[in-house]
């Protein structure tokens, strides 16, 4: 089972932000290569034990963000990167989460390398996993 | 819901009444118990206040008290004597007691025991009280009623020197007698019309109003003196005999009084011979 | 905006004096899951059994259905479950006993194999009695009764109460099971705010029979947050700001929860204020609950309509 | 289908108590007829009369054959009336099952008249065909010197008639939502009214016109606290 999601009530994000962030922290990985199939709506909210409402949210989030695309009649899928649009704004909020976490990094009494180093080791995480998955295929 | 709507014309009178019945009938069960403390609280005051010595009575006084107390008796010309009694004895009128009867100017005219006066009195109707041992319709009225061993029934039985033989069961609401052996076959009926072996021939007696019955001394079977708003009958089980004694043709039979021998037995030996006596019967219309 | 399927119109409910339910008005649509929650006490069990008819209100009105709840026709109430508080069913019947007694009023909807799937997957034996089971037993055979029929609209009264962690998620599935068939509503009330946060998709707030809030789950979560201002100096003995909840001092610092109040408000409340700076912390639902339903933060409603 | 579900459910709470009061008064009368049948001549009842007395009433005014089965068959059917009121009306309360059975798909009245139905059935399959049989018995010949009459048999009705008033009575104390002290108690008061006022009475015909009466207005009572009572 490639995709799989952790729910957590009672924690500070809601559920839909935790499906939205799961789902796209899988793609990002390439546990969801670009045109996989996501499950079905009503299957991962039973799956889930969720309601099926705070999936489709989730996956119109998702959508909105331009990582997934809808097919009428036939389901969601992960859609090509190419594709996805991003846009200047995403980009600002996406450097200004990095700030926090320099800012603890530094906190933590890392140098600059020590981050650098770091940040490399996590991204060699995600793009090894993705290239697998590709050679799999 | 319309049975909701309309059963309230018929469930909030129904509550009402129900309260109120419950209501009233817990006051009247206070009121009971209100009573009973008030009484048991006068007798024991009573009680207290008899122990006090009774205060000396004068001369006057006395001779008054004598006079309300005395019994007034009238001679047969209309002479009225007082007679009152030596000792005040409680309960019944003794025979042997003494007696001192005096005219209406208080003057003394004889004293001795009551049973050996001179004079004879005019006797009075009062003195022919109601039997104590007759059955009236008081008496089959109590018989009905309902409790939780079932109303009774009256039932004579007839009997031979050593056992029941016969059972003879009055039926109020047809108003004649059922007859019954020990093994619970029906011997016969008693109505009006003497002895019948079926029930569509027996005729009623009559609406209950008393009855006396009896054994003769050397008998153990009952005679009963039965008497109806218009007839007395007495009725034999034994000799199976139901005879017509007194028929009132107008008017309603008022009260009967039967003097049974028993009254007379314990004077006299005489009478206690049933070929000699026969019960005095006292009929009024 | 669809279908309303269970309607409440200004709902009251007194006890002798004591005031159970309070003016209460929701409108759930059809095919949500809605969460009622409250403090024990705060009249739920008075509000669902007012809905159910089981109550007569004091004051106000309710419909299920499009039909009065005080005068439920068989025919509707053939199309409405309901799981009782604390699933007290009749002791001396054995679950077979009680799922022919319930199936003779489901006449036509009553699934049997759906009855017998769940009873065999609680690994229950027919023929036990109630009085045999235990109590997270009876809660599943109570849930069984209840979704077997296929309801329209399903009321359950405090369901998990009490029952542990797997049971309670067999309730959960079997909620999420119903409302993927068209058209079924759910509405649940529960002390567990975890169920509730996962499963449902409104969420009705009462307390002291008042209703603090009803709105999507999602708005009340953003609604109710923390908001943490720091002063330079001192700070202000007057907080003056909408939404306000729970007011905290410490120090140089101000810590309010607020509801409903947007961000924007919060800045210039802060500039106007002379905060230094602020910082929102977000809160999980049950913090937010606790801040909402606070004995000292009695206020009237906070209701979001749906636009 | 529905009604005869929520009968059975009903009757089957009721059957217990029923099989109770009808054996034990299948046992009571058996040992009441081993005794009072046991006598040679049936004549143990009469006393003989004495000759030469007058007879005053209480030597001739008897209890009818079989009048013990009496006190037995009053208090079984208040005992059986009692303990089906409690049981239908009371018990609810107390395990809070009032809810799961109102909530079905037929109105209040069915709900009631089922329970109405187990408890009349209840009666009607333990103590009355136990009465029948002792009438019938007693009535044969050779059992009884004198058999009792048709007025015996209607009084053993009215003292199940008696247990059916007390039924509705502690049915409508139990749905009350009263006080113990203030209304509560008026659906057993009236009931134990109407028991008293029964005794000492005569005409059969006033006290069967008596607690058909009472019997109306508690079912009225009944019906109307059902039918409006909050659960």
């Amino acid at each position: 089972m490639p995709l799989w999601i952790q729910i957590l009530p009672g924690s500070d994000e809601p559920i839909y932000v935790q499906v939205t962030e799961q789902i796209s922290e899988a793609i990002a990985r390439g546990q969801l290569a670009s045109g996989d199939k996501l499950p079905a709506v009503r299957k991962l909210a039973s799956e889930l034990v969720i309601n099926p409402n705070t999936v489709a949210r989730a996956y119109s989030r998702l959508e909105q963000a331009g990582l997934v695309t809808t097919k009428t009649g036939s389901g969601t899928f992960v859609s090509d990167p190419k594709m996805r649009r991003s846009d200047a704004a995403d980009i600002n909020m996406l450097a200004e989460r990095m700030d926090t976490l320099i800012t603890r990094g530094l906190n933590l009494g890392m140098g600059e390398q020590d981050l650098i180093r770091l940040f490399e080791s996590r991204l060699t995480k995600f793009s090894k996993k993705s290239n697998k998955r590709k050679e799999e295929k | 819901m319309k049975l909701k709507i309309k059963l309230q014309y018929i469930a909030t009178p129904a509550k009402i009444f129900m309260a109120v019945l419950v209501i009233l009938c817990l006051l009247s069960i206070l009121q009971g118990i209100c009573i009973e403390i008030e009484r048991t609280y006068a007798r024991a005051k009573r009680l207290t206040a008899k122990e006090k010595p009774e205060a000396e009575l004068s001369q006057e006084e006395r001779r008054q008290d004598r006079i309300r107390s005395s019994s007034k008796e009238f001679l047969a010309d209309g002479t009225i004597h007082l007679i009152s009694r030596l000792e005040r004895t409680s309960g019944q009128r003794n025979q042997s007691e003494k007696v001192q009867i005096y005219d209406v100017n208080d003057k003394l005219l004889w004293e001795g025991p009551r049973d050996k006066k001179p004079y004879e009195y005019l006797f009075w109707d009062r003195q022919f009280q109601v039997s104590r041992d007759a059955f009236t319709q008081q008496d089959l009225k109590r018989t009905q009623m309902i409790t939780p061993g079932f109303s009774r029934y009256i039932e004579i039985p007839v009997s031979s020197d050593s056992k029941i033989e016969q059972i003879w069961r009055y039926h109020p609401a047809a108003q004649y007698f059922k007859g019954y052996d020990m093994r619970g076959e029906t011997i016969g009926y008693v109505g009006s019309n003497g002895f019948t072996e079926s029930k569509s021939e027996v005729k009623p007696l009559g609406e209950f109003r008393q009855f006396t019955a009896w054994c003769p001394v050397d008998s153990y079977n009952p005679i009963l003196l039965l008497q109806t708003q218009k007839s007395i009958y007495q009725i034999n089980f034994e000799k199976q005999e139901v005879e017509l004694i007194f028929e009132s043709t107008d008017s309603d039979i008022r009260r009967v009084n039967l003097f049974a021998w028993i009254d007379a037995k314990s004077d006299d030996k005489e009478y206690a011979d049933p070929n000699k006596y026969r019960p005095l019967l006292h009929c009024e219309t | 905006m669809s279908e309303i399927v269970l309607e409440t119109e200004g709902l009251t409910k007194y006890y002798g004096d004591s005031l159970a339910v309070d003016h209460l008005d929701l409108e759930i649509p059809r095919g949500c899951i809605c969460g009622f929650v409250g403090r024990n006490g705060a009249g739920k069990t008075t509000a669902i059994k007012l809905m159910l008819g089981l109550l007569e209100p004091t004051a106000g009105s309710s419909r299920l259905l499009g039909c009065d709840s005080s005068a439920l026709t068989p025919a509707i109430r053939q199309r409405i479950g309901y799981v009782t508080e604390g699933h007290r069913l009749f002791r001396w019947m054995s679950i077979a006993g009680l799922e022919k007694f319930q199936r003779a009023f489901f006449p036509k909807q009553w699934d049997d194999k759906f009855f017998t799937d769940m009873i065999e997957y609680f690994d229950l034996p027919k023929k036990k009695k109630i009085k045999h089971l235990s109590n997270g037993q009876r809660a599943q055979v109570s849930l069984a009764l209840a979704l077997a029929p296929n309801p329209e609209l399903l009321i359950m009264d405090d369901p998990t109460l009490g029952l542990d962690a797997a049971i309670r998620r067999q309730f959960l599935e079997g909620m999420i099971g119903l409302i993927m068939r068209e058209g079924r509503t759910v509405l649940f009330s529960s002390h567990i705010l975890g169920d509730v946060e996962r499963v449902s998709e409104r969420i009705v707030v009462i307390d002291k029979g008042i209703l603090r809030a009803y709105c999507s789950l999602e708005q009340f979560q953003e609604a109710v947050k923390k908001v943490i201002f720091t002063f330079a100096d001192s700070v202000p003995n007057e907080v003056n700001i909408d939404g306000l909840l729970h007011c905290k001092r410490i120090e140089k610092q101000l810590e309010l929860t607020l509801v409903g109040t947007d961000d924007e408000q919060i800045a210039e409340w802060a500039m106007s204020a002379g905060a230094e700076n602020h910082t929102i912390v977000k809160m999980n639902l049950e913090d937010q609950f606790i801040e909402f339903t606070a004995p000292a933060n009695q206020k009237r409603l906070f209701k979001w309509e749906e636009r | 289908m529905r009604f005869s579900s929520l009968l059975h459910k009903e009757f089957r709470e009721c059957l217990p108590w029923m099989l109770l009061a009808a054996i034990l008064f299948v046992a009571v009368t058996s040992v009441l007829f081993q005794t009072e049948t046991y006598s040679e001549n049936n004549s143990y009842r009469f006393s003989r009369l004495s000759p030469g007395t007058v007879i005053s009433s209480y030597k001739i005014t008897f209890y009818p054959a079989m009048s013990e089965t009496g006190p037995w068959l009053f208090f079984l059917s208040i005992g059986l009336g009692l303990a089906l009121g409690v049981r239908q009306f009371w018990i609810p309360n107390f395990t809070g099952t009032w809810p799961f059975l109102l909530h079905r798909s037929v109105s209040r009245n069915t709900i009631l008249a089922a329970k109405l139905t187990a408890a009349s059935i209840a009666f009607a399959c333990s103590i009355v065909p136990i009465w029948v049989g002792i009438y019938w018995y007693a009535t044969r010949p050779e059992v009884f010197a004198v058999p009792p009459t048709f007025r015996f048999f209607i009084e053993g009705w009215i003292f199940i008639t008696l247990g059916l008033v007390t039924y509705l009575g502690a049915g409508l104390s139990g749905l009350s939502t009263a006080k113990w002290y203030t209304t509560k108690i008026f659906g057993l008061a009236f009931a134990s009214l109407i028991i008293i006022t029964t005794f000492s009475q005569r005409s059969l015909v006033w006290v069967l016109t008596l607690i058909a009466v009472s019997a109306a207005i508690l079912l009225s009572r009944i019906f109307d606290t059902f039918l409006r009572r909050e659960f």
